[in-house]
């Protein structure tokens, strides 16, 4: 990045107030044109444990959450102990100096800034979490912000009770003064800008993405962590005219989402890897019946329940393997954030033109994190291309005109596609079966069974693939061809291998990055192309068993010559992809397993078993409370 | 419902393909039942949606002239939900059987009772899994042999009334397919009826199930239109969901007098009217103020 | 083959008897030491449409049912029509002339054997499935065999009712003598033996073999062409002390052998591909509760209820890529019925041993088809190995001995593999978590969630898997390695390849053969060093995509020079191999899909498109009936 | 059940795990029932198999001393009736949550009770999906504004006492978990019930659901045993089952005066005694007679 950046940490138990510390901080810089990359890495408990938030920030848009810790917000005594090791010089530490003081020295360099909340504030008496407010105000002025955003968002966000926004904005303008009369302010002092901001999830995107695209039937079962798409659905589908509605299982998901496709409402559903396991059926039933539907898989870390709060790069065999036989399916796994925005667009209109299944593969970075996003980019009118659909019927009567031939459902047309009548339209009445059918619907499963028609049938939906390219866009390498090193990765490591690609470079390691968006079908030639040339393949992915070096393997026969891989719940960090390729060219392995043994991920397990961690500098024990 | 009505008959709805049920099937009295009713009702075949499972009954839209579609084992229900709520301009059957509405998809019919969808729901119930080639059933009874059950049933009978009237369904009967012109009318009362409605069918199979055969059902049925039964009445109709024995009710069982909206008439994204009718996308000021709502 | 074999088609609409005359005839000549290969194909109808029965008859044991018909037995009109045709010269039809007559000539050097069934029966007039008995006399006697197996079957098969066997016996023997009398007797004539044959199917020998194997839990749903497994099931649970349950649906099914099998019990269950979707999220399950688990999935064609009654091998990506994220699974697919007898003994052992699930991937040819096994091989007692299973403990307290280490269900031992105790067994309480967990069972997917003890877990399952081929036999090549040709094929390809392979080596086209049995994990050496010196590799599979083909390039890097495919419903027949070879072998094509043309395929379909079917000599409107 | 009994206290079954619920979870009082219904019964911890689904109220096993096993989202009754058809010789109890049970888990539930597997299920009914942070659920009641139906919720509410007896359910009750000792009766009493027996507890969600609270059920439950109730009348129990509103009974709804045999005693394969006590595999003769079946 050429803007400096800050990386602040927010830390504490569940019940705290992490998330909203981190929330209001990133709405104030946004509001001063600064662009954020938050990533929280939180536990499913309700109170206790530990949360971690990191919101990384800068002037320039940040496109993953970074892998150090600048400013450390700690909201309890355990986050201070955890996080003050792993701050940089010229990085500070902000805590509530009448709750917490550090169980250890510093490291050098790096500077402690106690809060002495309760005589900032008279409302922390009763109100603890003003040391949030306090904290948060105390940042910005250290970056160098000014405190106009940060009132402002607290202003809107008590919008209701002047009040409270009085008590808040006190607290934070206290937090603000007293750093500027106390501490030294960050080395990286942001710049601000006028840039406006959106501060957005994957989820969020999705979802509006896809009204904007004409979404007009949502319907979902809760299930972590796609459940925000169904509550940003349930809270806009009156507006909007959707049908949005929560149902009994993934199973009748799908098929109600099929259901209101076929009568031709754009349907798409959302789930994680159990639920998909569930629509694995219904996704063949589309296949079959040649009707589309848009279903988004956000990753968790599995298998089965797994950790359902915590990110992997899974399911893609899943997503491939789903339901029996062989039929055209389109899986893609959105880069970003904003593409999170832009891919239910292209999911619809290539599974209107397609009539088929497409899969959207997520990860619980993408869904969840949040990230700032140009409001200009979100105010798209997509394009909508809804193929060969028949809704209406020259003549309302109770067949077609005259003459005409009759209508097929599945005609065995030269391009495999198939005009698609919706029921109700006068004249085109037909019957759609999961069973294998004539051109006509007729199923020759039964007593009509026979081999000619049946190979007729699948050549003809296998045929339909055949000019999906001209609408899905091909990867393109980032960097040289000639590069020492060439990443390659899929779906949401984007933002992070982009970093790492750049700090190599810096260092000397030349390296390209290519991402895959489309998995498939597969840009074969694309691909090859590229990769048939490149020095050094790296394929770096979010799991054990490297499923996406295994498609890559499969589809173009490029075995990768290393691997980068992290399973341990949490996402990569740019450092980690940094020494997985320095490790790769020193030799010797083939198979980096990053994982992440800072404090922060430790718990304490009351019946657990010991693991490698870095460890904390001071033990529980000794600290301070 | 029945918007436009025409003059139409029973060959209107007959489809090209002749069923290919065993010889004798009940099936055939169901699907004749339909075609009159439809016939009856004057919706044009195109106004009406047929949507099955998998099942020798469940066959049953590839030879009914609609709009139809023979989704999976179990699904029927959740597949024409979503139908319903994307077009409710439409008049939607679910036909299936025995071992697909009560064994694999019971979970979705409880549900769609709940919810209310305006449906009619026909259960071709032969107790048995006709199309496997006649295995125990949900509603097989206890001590029943069969393929997989040769030392007999030890389940006990579902009951789908029962669980019916547990289920807030406002429109309850049962049918025989050896009695058509009754079925005829249980049928259009149903597709009349704004709600969920079930009509359970007695359908014999007459390959597989040798026990509950034609016979069986003549000398036990009779129909609550004939008895003192007054289908507004919840208890009297629990009572008569529980009969079972020498003699067995058909008939109009419950129907609520005043039935709770459907779903569609609910929904808050449907308030603007048929949603397939609705523009796509959203208007560039609702765009505008969604996106604010980000900032 | 060396010795001579002879192929009986047996024709007529559903309800003619075609099944049960082609059982009659396989049981009589298995008696007389013939054996028998036999398939079936049929529609799923109860009355009309057409079944075609063959039975391929010889001394020497047929691995497939071959692609010609010598002796045709036509039990309606509409089958003698369709495959007079088709027979070879030397070959005869037999029909009863009282019924129909040919509608064209029939080949050069085909015999036309009519039998006045009347005139030789008395009980025609009121049994006109006389006709069959009458007919199945006669073939026996023109392939050379004499009358006593058929006596003794017919005796058997109405054993309680002497009256019918009686006439049976007498309306058989009449066309035996008439035949004896009137026709020429085929060139092939049968050598018998003494050799003692079982005659059976896959399912019966799945279901056999599972119980052998010490299978005490079996639960199903119906599901075409996986039913019959169930059926011997609860056929037999009863004297062999086997629960046996047919329950709501698959996720019930595969959700209580799992609960049966955690208990101790080994549990088995089996479906076809849909029902096998339906399974994907509790496969996961298995996996993450290191909980063995045994399912066959017995494939048709797909996609969705695609043809419930046809063949395919369409379900490798489903196997593969159920349930979401990364665990070991293993997946076999027996090559013949006799590996259906012994792989569900495999399938325990390494599942028990390795503590997750096998996939058995089964199709409609194997599970359904018929053939003679040599009951020696039948009469086996399987060695069971139940791995690291505590069933019970040193003392029946509340606790463990004293002193003991705490019981760890999911120790991180160096094998991975983590000794498993049974619910009920005392000192070894555990809680089996489908979350992640640590050593002891405890979840850490909520508060105690941290990155080293995940990752450290799933380290250890994925270890699980390194010594596994030592209990799964490595493919060989069958025929020379420096063959001009190597073909290879997965699953119950073998006994076509092996005769295509037999054929071509004697035209001269010197070729090899490799059929892979286990699919996952692969045995990338093996398959690697046999592949990697092959001169051309051909893969042969029933399916559209090549899925094997995917999944061999995925593993090994290796691309096949050419693939033979089949999709049409119909399972390949030798010559469309050694076809399919040739046509590879000339150059330009690199996949062949072979559609079966012959009359017999092509229904009469009311509304129907046409194809291009090989077509009848004769139309249906000339046929005398 | 209960061959042998010992005498055991409530800390035999505490799990060295601390619950994770939020403070005030209804769930704890359910927990504490069953503490104290198990150590009054008598049966060791490792005779004790408890099963749940996913849920808050699902990681209840992890809390507990017993053999647990948390198996998958609304599968824990086939899961638990494997185990029970396995070994029969151990108590075997479902616990989980009203999504759990009545959304994705129904079907097995009500197939459950037909076949009547001897089974002590535990519903904690809280009326929301808690895990997922608040819902809308089966049993939340219509209108109910949720994360999922900011307008309301339009579907009528599942009846789960109504669909129990409706199923053949021999022991039906309802508790509520601010009334321990009431819940540890019922416990003890479903776990001596020879067949399936379902309690449906009230378990309020303090975090997500701030509609029904301890409060809400408070003013409205009142004791079935404190009335004039009689739990051997099927009516009266259909009756209360359907009575929801300013009262709300709880208590024993029902229990079959003379229950159908449970599975287990019944399943052919199951005469010789327990399954996993059983020798694996067939003998000679047995093996030789099997085979000549097919000569
Ligand atoms: C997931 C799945 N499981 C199993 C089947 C096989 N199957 C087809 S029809 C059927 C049962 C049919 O019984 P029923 O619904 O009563 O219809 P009937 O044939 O008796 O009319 C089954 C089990 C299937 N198609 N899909
Ligand atoms: C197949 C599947 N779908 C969705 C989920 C997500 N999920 C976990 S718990 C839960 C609902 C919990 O509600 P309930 O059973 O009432 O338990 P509670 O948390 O209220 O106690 C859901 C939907 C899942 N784990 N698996
Ligand atoms: S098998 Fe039974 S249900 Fe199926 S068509 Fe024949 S008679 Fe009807
Ligand atoms: S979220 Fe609700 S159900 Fe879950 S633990 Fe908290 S109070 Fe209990
Ligand atoms: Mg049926
Ligand atoms: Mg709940």
């Amino acid at each position: 990045m050429k803007e400096p950046d800050v990386i602040v940490g927010i830390g504490g138990a569940a019940g705290d107030g992490v998330a909203s510390a981190g929330n209001t901080l990133a709405l104030s810089v946004a509001r001063q044109g600064q662009a954020v990359y938050a990533y929280n890495s939180y536990q499913s408990v309700i109170r206790g444990g530990h949360s971690w938030l990191r919101l990384r920030i800068s002037a320039e848009k940040p496109v993953n959450h970074g892998d150090q810790v600048d400013a450390l917000i700690a909201l309890n005594q355990d986050t201070l102990d955890r996080h003050l090791q792993e701050l940089v010089p010229g990085g500070l530490a902000l805590y509530n100096s009448a709750k917490m003081q550090p169980g250890h020295e510093p490291p050098v360099g790096v500077q402690l800034c106690p809060l002495p909340v309760p005589d900032l504030t008279p409302a922390y008496a009763k109100l603890p979490v003003m040391q949030n407010t306090v904290a948060v105000g105390a940042v910005i002025r250290l970056m160098g912000l000014d405190f106009t955003g940060l009132e402002s968002v607290l202003g809107s966000t008590f919008a209701k009770k002047p009040q409270v926004v009085k008590v808040n904005v006190e607290a934070a303008k206290a937090g603000y003064d007293y750093a500027a009369a106390h501490f030294l302010p960050l080395s990286a002092q942001l710049r601000p800008t006028t840039q406006q901001w959106a501060l957005v999830t994957g989820n969020e995107l999705f979802a509006m993405g896809a009204a904007f695209a004409g979404c007009k039937f949502y319907c979902a079962y809760p299930m972590s962590p796609a459940t925000h798409i169904l509550e940003w659905f349930a809270g806009h589908g009156k507006q909007l005219g959707i049908c949005v509605r929560q149902v009994e299982d993934e199973i009748s998901v799908i098929n109600m989402t099929i259901g209101a496709s076929h009568m031709g409402a754009r349907g798409m559903c959302a789930t994680s890897g159990g639920g998909l396991a569930l629509m694995t059926e219904a996704i063949g039933l589309s296949g079959m019946l040649e009707t589309p539907v848009v279903v988004i898989n956000v990753q968790r870390a599995g298998p089965s329940t797994g950790v359902p709060t915590k990110t992997e790069q899974g399911d893609l065999n899943q997503a491939f393997g789903a339901s029996q036989g062989d039929f055209p399916r389109i899986i893609i796994a959105p880069l970003s954030m904003p593409d999170c925005f832009t891919t239910p667009a292209l999911a619809f209109n290539v599974a209107d033109r397609y009539q088929c299944p497409v899969i959207i593969l997520s990860d619980l970075l993408l869904s969840e994190g949040n990230e700032t996003v140009d409001p200009a980019l979100l105010d798209v009118e997509f394009p909508i291309d809804r193929g060969e659909l028949i809704t209406a019927a020259p003549e309302d009567g109770n067949g077609r005109q005259a003459g005409d031939e009759p209508y097929l459902r599945y005609k065995d047309t030269a391009s495999g596609i198939s005009p698609r009548a919706v029921p109700g339209v006068p004249g085109h009445i037909h019957v759609a079966a999961s069973d294998e059918h004539d051109e006509d619907g007729v199923l020759i499963s039964d007593v009509y069974t026979d081999t000619v028609r049946r190979k007729k049938m699948v050549d003809k939906r296998t045929r339909k693939m055949a000019t999906v390219f001209e609408h899905l866009p091909a990867p393109k390498l980032e960097g040289s061809i000639d590069a020492e090193v060439t990443l390659v990765g899929w779906g949401s490591t984007w933002g992070v291998i982009s970093e790492a690609v750049e700090r190599l470079n810096r260092e000397g390691i030349s390296t390209s990055h290519l991402q895959i968006k489309v998995l498939v079908p597969f840009h074969v030639t694309e691909v090859s192309a590229i990769l048939g040339r490149s020095r050094r393949v790296i394929v770096v992915e979010n799991n054990q068993s490297g499923q996406f070096a295994r498609h890559l393997r499969a589809e173009t026969g490029i075995k990768a010559h290393g691997h980068i891989r992290k399973y341990d719940g949490e996402p990569f960090e740019p450092k980690h992809i940094v020494a997985g390729v320095k490790k790769i060219l020193e030799g010797g392995t083939e198979v980096v397993d990053v994982l992440s043994t800072e404090a922060g991920w430790q718990t304490e397990h009351p019946t657990g078993t010991e693991g490698d961690w870095a460890g904390r500098l001071v033990p529980a024990a000794a600290v301070i409370t | 419902m029945a918007t436009v009505t025409a003059v139409l008959e029973v060959k209107d709805f007959k489809a090209e393909v002749p069923p290919d049920w065993c010889p004798g099937c009940g099936d055939f009295g169901v699907l004749n039942g339909l075609f009159h009713a439809c016939a009856e009702l004057g919706r044009r075949p195109h106004e009406v949606l047929v949507v099955s499972g998998i099942g020798c009954s469940s066959n049953l839209p590839g030879f009914f002239r609609s709009y139809g579609v023979h989704s999976l084992h179990g699904r029927a229900l959740p597949f024409a939900t979503g139908a319903k709520l994307a077009n409710h301009g439409m008049t939607v059957i679910v036909t299936g059987g025995d071992g697909d509405g009560y064994g694999i998809g019971l979970n979705h019919f409880i549900q769609a009772m709940r919810r209310n969808i305006d449906i009619t729901y026909i259960v071709m119930d032969n107790e048995t899994y006709g199309l496997t080639t006649g295995q125990v059933s949900p509603t097989s009874e206890t001590g029943m042999i069969t393929k997989t059950t040769p030392h007999g049933n030890l389940e006990g009978m579902l009951n789908p009334m029962a669980l019916a009237l547990a289920s807030g369904c406002g429109y309850v009967a049962r049918g025989f397919s050896g009695q058509p012109k009754h079925l005829q009318k249980l049928y259009t009362d149903a597709i009349r009826h704004p709600g969920f409605a079930l009509i359970d069918v007695f359908s014999p199979c007459v390959t597989f199930n040798k026990h509950n055969s034609y016979e069986w059902f003549r000398k036990r049925v009779y129909r609550l239109e004939d008895s003192r039964h007054d289908p507004n009445d919840f208890h009297a109709a629990m009572d008569a969901a529980l009969e079972w024995g020498e003699k067995i009710p058909i008939g109009l069982f419950y129907q609520n007098r005043s039935p709770r909206p459907s779903l569609h008439s609910q929904d808050p994204g449907l308030q603007a009217g048929v949603l397939v009718d609705q523009p796509l996308g959203v208007s560039k000021e609702q765009r505008r103020k969604l996106v604010e709502e980000f900032i």
